[in-house]
C-alpha cells in the first residue's frame, strides 16, 4: 500500500513537472507571437513548436510508461468545498483560481447524474425488464457480430495506415555524402571534367586558341600531383 | 362526323400555329430591338463627326436628321407598346391584336431604317475619322453621365481638327496670289488634307521611303502612344535623333550623341531628355527651328522628305569646315548650322 | 607652380584599405549536396529561410573555365612556381551583358572557424579575359557548366546548382550530368576583421539539416 | 567617352612647371574652365622565370575611371588589355611568382583638368619614381567616337593652344584604329605608349623638339 503511494505520488510530481515545463514554453511562444507578431523570425517560431511538440511527447510517453499507475482507475474525491475565497489556492493555481467551488469543477464534484440524462436512464431500465430474455440475447448477439466486424474494418484499416505513415516516417534519403564528395572534388580540382572526350576544336562560345586543348591533358598529372602534395605545403595559410 | 369534327382540329391546329409564331416573333423582339437600338445610335453618332460638311450636302443632312428623329420615335413607340400592351381600342382577342400592332410596327421601323440608309449613302463623310487610339475605348464607360471624357475628349479633337482645317485652308488663301484668279479657284479645288489626323500606312510608307533615301541614315519607326509615330534615328557614327510625329507633322526633334541612348531606364523611347553634349543641344535646337522652317501644311510629304535630307547632312558635323571662315571650330563648336536650300555647314556665329 | 597636385589615386586607396583589413576577401563556405529527387523539397526550404520567399528564386548558368597560371618548362622545382595558382573565369550564358568574372579561391585555412574559410577574390573582368590569361602564360585546366538556383538571406548567399561536364561540340542540350546531386553551397563574403558572419551562416546550415548535410570540406583530403 | 588624343609637350626648360604654367594660362585665354585633378598611374611587372619569352604586364589606373584596373600585356607581338575591377590590383601578389613589379619603374602622370565646351583638357606632368620626366597633354572631344571624323577637328583645337608641336598626321597608335569606336581602354594604351617612351629615352623626352607623337 505504501509503496503504491509513493509510486503515484512520483508519478504525480512527474506529470506536474511536465505540465509546468509546457506552460512556461506556451507562454514563452505567446510572449513571442505578442512581442514580435508577423516581424518575428520564422525559424525561431519553428523552434518554439518544435520544443513544445517533444514536450507533450514526452508527457504523453510519461502517461504511458508502464511504471506509471493507470490515473483513470483512480478516483478524485474533493475533500473541502468552500465557496469562500482561499488564499493558499490561489497561490497555488497562481491566481486564476480564487476558490474551489462548483463554477470551477462542476463534474468532479458532481454527485448525481444530469436530470434528463437519469430519465433516459430509467426508460431503458424499464425497457429491459420488459424484452424477452430469448430475444434480447439474440440482438445481443447479432450486435455482438456488427460490432466485431466493424473492429476488423478498423483494424485492417489501421494497420494499412500504420504501414503507410512508417515508410513515410523512414526518411528517404537526400543526400549521399558520396555524391557531396565527387561535387566537391570536381569543383576544386577539377576532377572528373578533365578526363573528358577531346573537343573537336575550340569552345564556340569563350574563344581559346585550339592548341590550348592538346596541351591540356598534359597539364592535368602535374596538377594532380600537386594537389596531393599541397596537403602539406600551404602557400596561402596564415 | 368526320369532316365535322376535322374542320376544328385544322382550326385548332392554326391557332396553335399562330400562337407559336406570335412567342417566336416575341422572343425574337429582344434582339430585333437591340439591333435597331444600336444602329439608330450608330446613325445619330456618326453626323456629330461630320465635322466639316460640304456645303451642298447640309440639306441632305437636315433630311436624314429629320428620318432619324421619326426613325427614333417610331421605336420609342414600339418599345412602349410591347411594354404596355396594345391599347385595347378594339378589343377582342387580346393576343391576334398585339401581334397585329407588333407586325405593323416593325414595318414602319423597317421601312424608316431604309429610308434612312439610302439618305446616309448620299451623305459623304468628310474626312478620315479621329483616330482616337486606346481613348476610344473610352467609349465603352456604361456611365457617361458620371465622367463624360469621352465626349469632352470628341470635343475637344473636334476643335482641333477645326482650328487645323481652317489653318490649312487660310494658308492656301493666304500662300496663293490674290492678284491671280486662277491660283485662287485651283486651290480651292485641291481637296484639303489633314496633317495630324492621317492614317498609319501612310506615315509608314513616308518613313520608309526616306529609309531608303540614304545608306548611312537608318530610321526606326515605333508608335508606343498609339497612333502617332515616333522615329529613331541612327545617322552613321555621328549622332542620333528621336523626332516625334502628330499624324503627319514633325511635333519635336531631339538630337543626342552616338554613344547616349535613344531610349529610358524602363526600355521606352526617351523623347524628352537633351543631349549631354553642347553640339547636340545646339544642332536639337537647330534642327527644331529646320523642322519648323520646313513645314508647310499643303506639302506636309515633301516637308517631312525635307527635314530628314536637311537632318542627313550632319553626317559630316565633324568633318566639315565652316563655308564662311573656313575652320572647324568657332567657340569651340564645330559649324552647327546647315543652310537650308544648299545644306552649306556654318557656324552659329557665322550664318549667313 | 601651377597647382597643387593631391590627387590621391586608386592604388593608394586600395592599399589603405587593405591595411585596415576591411577589404571583403574572406569566404566562408559551406558545402553539401542534394538529390535531384528531392531538390524541390530543399528548394521549398530554402525559399521559407531566404529573403524575398515571396518571389521564385533567381535562376542561374554559367559557364566555368579553369585556367592554371605556373611555369611549365619549369616543372620539377617545388613550391608555388611549380603549383601554380587557379584562376577561375565565369560567365552567365544566360546574361550574355554581363561582366566575366575572374576568381581566385585560395586554399582552406588551418584553424578551428565554424566554417570552411579561404581567401577568395572576384573581379568583373572584361570579355577578352580567356586570351589575356592564355597570353600571360595560364594553360586551360577544366570547363564545366553550372545551372541552378541562387538566393539570398542577409549576407548570406545560397546557391543550388548541378553540375555538367562540357559535351562534345557544346551544344546546349549536349551536356553530361555530373552526377545525380545537386550541390548546395553557403557562402559570405567578410573581412578578416568581421568573423561574426560564420555563425549565421551555421544557423542556416543547422536549419536544412537532414535533407542537406553542409559541412566544411577540404577538397585536398578527400581520396585521391 | 569621346576619342582621346596624347601628346608630349616639349619642354626645353626641363622645369615643368614653367612649361605647365605657360599651357595653363594659355587655355585660360580659351575659356577653360578647371575642373579639378587627375592621376593615370602606371606599374610594371615583368617575367621573372628564365624562359626565353619576355612579357610585360602594365597595371595602369586612371582616375577618369577610379574602379577599373587596366591590365596590358605585351608579348612583345602584340598587346591585349584586360579591363578589371580594381580588385585585380590584389590578385598580382598572389601571381609574384610569374610576375614581380620592380618600384623604381612605377611613372605617373598627375595635373590638372580642364573644361572647355564639348573638349576636356588634362595637362600632366610626368614623373617617374619621384623625378620629373615630361609633360603629357590629353585632349579629349566628348561627342565623337570615331578618330576618323575628328581628327582635323581635335588637330585645329590642340593647335590653339599648343601650336606648331602638334604634328598634321595621326598619332600612329589612332592611325591603326581610325574608324574603330574609341574606349576607355585606347586612352590608357596611349599612356603606356607615352610612359614607354619616356622610360626609354635615356634624355629628358622635352629636349627632342620633335616629341615622339608621330
Amino acid at each position: 500500500m505504501q509503496r503504491e503511494e509513493r509510486v503515484m505520488d512520483a508519478t504525480l510530481d512527474a506529470v506536474l513537472q511536465r505540465v509546468v515545463d509546457i506552460k512556461g514554453s506556451l507562454q514563452e511562444l505567446l510572449v513571442k507571437i505578442e512581442r514580435e507578431g508577423e516581424q518575428g523570425d520564422w525559424p525561431s517560431y519553428l523552434n518554439s513548436f518544435s520544443v513544445i511538440s517533444a514536450q507533450i511527447y514526452t508527457l504523453m510517453k510519461l502517461l504511458k510508461n508502464e511504471k506509471t499507475p493507470i490515473l483513470r482507475n483512480y478516483l478524485t474525491l474533493p475533500l473541502q468545498l468552500n465557496a469562500e475565497s482561499d488564499e493558499k489556492l490561489l497561490v497555488a493555481t497562481e491566481g486564476r483560481v480564487p476558490s474551489f467551488s462548483h463554477d470551477f469543477v462542476p463534474n468532479m464534484l458532481r454527485t448525481k447524474p444530469e436530470p434528463d440524462m437519469e430519465q433516459k436512464h430509467q426508460a431503458l431500465e424499464a425497457k429491459m425488464a420488459q424484452v424477452n430474455s430469448d430475444t434480447a440475447q439474440k440482438q445481443i448477439n447479432i450486435h455482438n457480430r456488427v460490432v466485431k466486424h466493424v473492429m476488423d474494418l478498423v483494424n485492417t484499416a489501421r494497420e494499412e495506415w500504420e504501414t503507410e505513415t512508417a515508410a513515410r516516417t523512414s526518411q528517404p534519403q537526400t543526400c549521399s555524402l558520396n555524391e557531396t564528395q565527387i561535387l566537391v572534388a570536381a569543383l576544386g580540382t577539377g576532377k572528373g571534367f578533365k578526363i573528358r572526350a577531346q573537343p573537336p576544336g575550340p569552345s564556340p562560345t569563350i574563344q581559346q586558341p585550339p592548341p590550348q586543348i592538346s596541351t591540356a591533358s598534359k597539364a592535368v598529372s602535374a596538377v594532380k600531383t600537386n594537389i596531393k602534395a599541397a596537403t602539406s605545403i600551404h602557400p596561402y595559410s596564415r | 362526323m368526320c369532316e365535322e369534327k376535322g374542320k376544328p382540329s385544322i382550326q385548332y391546329t392554326r391557332c396553335r400555329y399562330e400562337e407559336r409564331r406570335a412567342k417566336a416573333a416575341f422572343k425574337c423582339v429582344p434582339v430585333l430591338v437591340f439591333t435597331v437600338a444600336r444602329n439608330v445610335l450608330k446613325f445619330s453618332r456618326a453626323p456629330s463627326r461630320m465635322a466639316a460638311p460640304e456645303g451642298s450636302s447640309v440639306e441632305v443632312l437636315t433630311v436624314s436628321l429629320n428620318t432619324l428623329r421619326s426613325l427614333r420615335s417610331t421605336v420609342t413607340q414600339f418599345l412602349k407598346t410591347l411594354a404596355e400592351g396594345p391599347k385595347y381600342e378594339n378589343n377582342q382577342d387580346g393576343e391576334g391584336d398585339l401581334l397585329e400592332v407588333t407586325t405593323k410596327a416593325m414595318g414602319e421601323i423597317r421601312n424608316k431604317l431604309r429610308e434612312l440608309e439610302t439618305q446616309m449613302a448620299g451623305l459623304t463623310p468628310s474626312s478620315v475619322p479621329v483616330n482616337l487610339g486606346n481613348t476610344g475605348l473610352l467609349s465603352l464607360d456604361p456611365s457617361p453621365d458620371k465622367l463624360p471624357q469621352y465626349y469632352q475628349l470628341l470635343d475637344c479633337y473636334t476643335y482641333m481638327e477645326k482650328v487645323h482645317s481652317y489653318s490649312t485652308t487660310l494658308h492656301s488663301v493666304l500662300s496663293a496670289n490674290n492678284l491671280k484668279r486662277s491660283a485662287l479657284s485651283a486651290k480651292r479645288r485641291r481637296p484639303i488634307q489633314l496633317n495630324h489626323n492621317v492614317p498609319q500606312q501612310q506615315v509608314d510608307m513616308l518613313i520608309q521611303g526616306i529609309n531608303q533615301m540614304f545608306q548611312d541614315m537608318n530610321l526606326t519607326l515605333s508608335r508606343p502612344f498609339g497612333n502617332n509615330a515616333v522615329v529613331q534615328v541612327a545617322l552613321g557614327r555621328v549622332l542620333k535623333a528621336v523626332v516625334t510625329f502628330k499624324g503627319i507633322l514633325i511635333e519635336w526633334v531631339v538630337v543626342r550623341a552616338h554613344n547616349e541612348s535613344l531610349l529610358d531606364e524602363d526600355g521606352k523611347v526617351d523623347l524628352y531628355t537633351p543631349s549631354q553634349y553642347k553640339v547636340f543641344q545646339k544642332v536639337t535646337d537647330n534642327a527644331n527651328a529646320a523642322m519648323l522652317n520646313f513645314c508647310s501644311p499643303g506639302f506636309s510629304d515633301l516637308s517631312v522628305r525635307s527635314f530628314f535630307t536637311w537632318l542627313h547632312s550632319f553626317v559630316s558635323l565633324f568633318t566639315d569646315v565652316c563655308k564662311k571662315c573656313n575652320y572647324h571650330l568657332h567657340n569651340h563648336m564645330p559649324p552647327t548650322w546647315r543652310e537650308f536650300r544648299t545644306l552649306d555647314p556654318f557656324h552659329e556665329e557665322c550664318k549667313p | 607652380m601651377a597647382m597643387p597636385v593631391n590627387v590621391p589615386h586608386v592604388g593608394e586607396n586600395l592599399e589603405a584599405a587593405m591595411k585596415s583589413q576591411i577589404v571583403p576577401d574572406q569566404e566562408f563556405l559551406l558545402q553539401g549536396s542534394v538529390l535531384d529527387t528531392s531538390l524541390g523539397v530543399v528548394i521549398d526550404r530554402l525559399r521559407g529561410l531566404c529573403d524575398n520567399a515571396d518571389i521564385l528564386p533567381e535562376t542561374f548558368h554559367d559557364h566555368e573555365v579553369v585556367f592554371v597560371l605556373k611555369d611549365f618548362s619549369a616543372m620539377s622545382t617545388p613550391g608555388p612556381a611549380s603549383q601554380g595558382v587557379m584562376l577561375r573565369v565565369r560567365r552567365a550564358m544566360d546574361y550574355p551583358d554581363l561582366p566575366y568574372q575572374l576568381r581566385y579561391v585560395g586554399y582552406p585555412e588551418l584553424g578551428n572557424y565554424p566554417a570552411l574559410l579561404r581567401n577568395c577574390l572576384d573581379i568583373p573582368v572584361s570579355n577578352n579575359v580567356c586570351e589575356f590569361l592564355t597570353e600571360l602564360g595560364a594553360k586551360l585546366d577544366h570547363e564545366f557548366i553550372a545551372k541552378g538556383f541562387i538566393m539570398k538571406k542577409g549576407r548570406i548567399k545560397v546557391t543550388v546548382f548541378k553540375m555538367y561536364k562540357m559535351g562534345i561540340g557544346m551544344a546546349k542540350d549536349n551536356l553530361e550530368q555530373m552526377t545525380m546531386s545537386h550541390m548546395v553551397e553557403l557562402s559570405v563574403l567578410t573581412t578578416k576583421t568581421d568573423m561574426s558572419v560564420a555563425e549565421d551562416l551555421r544557423a542556416l546550415a543547422d536549419q536544412l539539416k537532414p535533407l542537406v548535410q553542409l559541412e566544411r570540406i577540404d577538397y585536398r583530403r578527400l581520396g585521391p | 567617352m569621346g576619342v582621346t588624343v596624347l601628346q608630349i609637350f616639349p619642354d626645353s626648360s626641363r622645369s615643368g612647371c614653367l612649361e605647365t604654367e605657360k599651357l595653363h594660362k594659355r587655355i585660360m585665354h580659351l575659356d577653360a574652365v578647371q575642373c579639378g585633378m587627375f592621376t593615370v598611374d602606371c606599374d610594371t611587372c615583368y617575367t621573372v622565370t628564365q624562359t626565353g619569352n619576355n612579357r610585360k604586364l602594365h597595371i595602369v589606373h586612371n582616375s577618369e575611371t577610379p574602379t577599373t584596373t587596366y591590365a596590358i600585356l605585351d608579348t612583345g607581338t602584340k598587346q591585349i588589355t584586360l579591363s578589371a575591377d580594381y580588385l585585380f590590383d590584389l590578385l598580382l601578389p598572389r601571381l609574384d611568382f610569374m610576375y614581380q613589379s620592380k618600384k623604381n619603374l612605377k611613372i605617373e602622370s598627375k595635373g590638372a583638368k580642364y573644361e572647355i565646351g564639348d573638349f576636356v583638357v588634362k595637362i600632366g606632368t610626368v614623373t617617374m619614381s619621384g623625378h620629373y620626366k615630361a609633360i603629357l597633354v590629353e585632349v579629349e572631344y566628348l561627342p565623337c567616337h570615331t578618330p576618323a571624323l575628328c581628327w582635323s577637328l581635335m588637330r585645329e583645337f590642340m593647335q590653339s593652344f599648343m601650336g606648331s608641336c602638334v604634328k598634321p598626321t595621326l598619332p600612329s597608335y589612332l592611325q591603326n584604329r581610325l574608324h574603330d569606336i574609341h574606349t576607355p581602354q585606347d586612352t590608357v594604351q596611349q599612356y603606356v605608349e607615352k610612359f614607354n617612351e619616356i622610360r626609354e629615352g635615356t634624355t629628358f623626352a622635352g629636349t627632342q623638339t620633335t616629341g615622339s607623337g608621330s
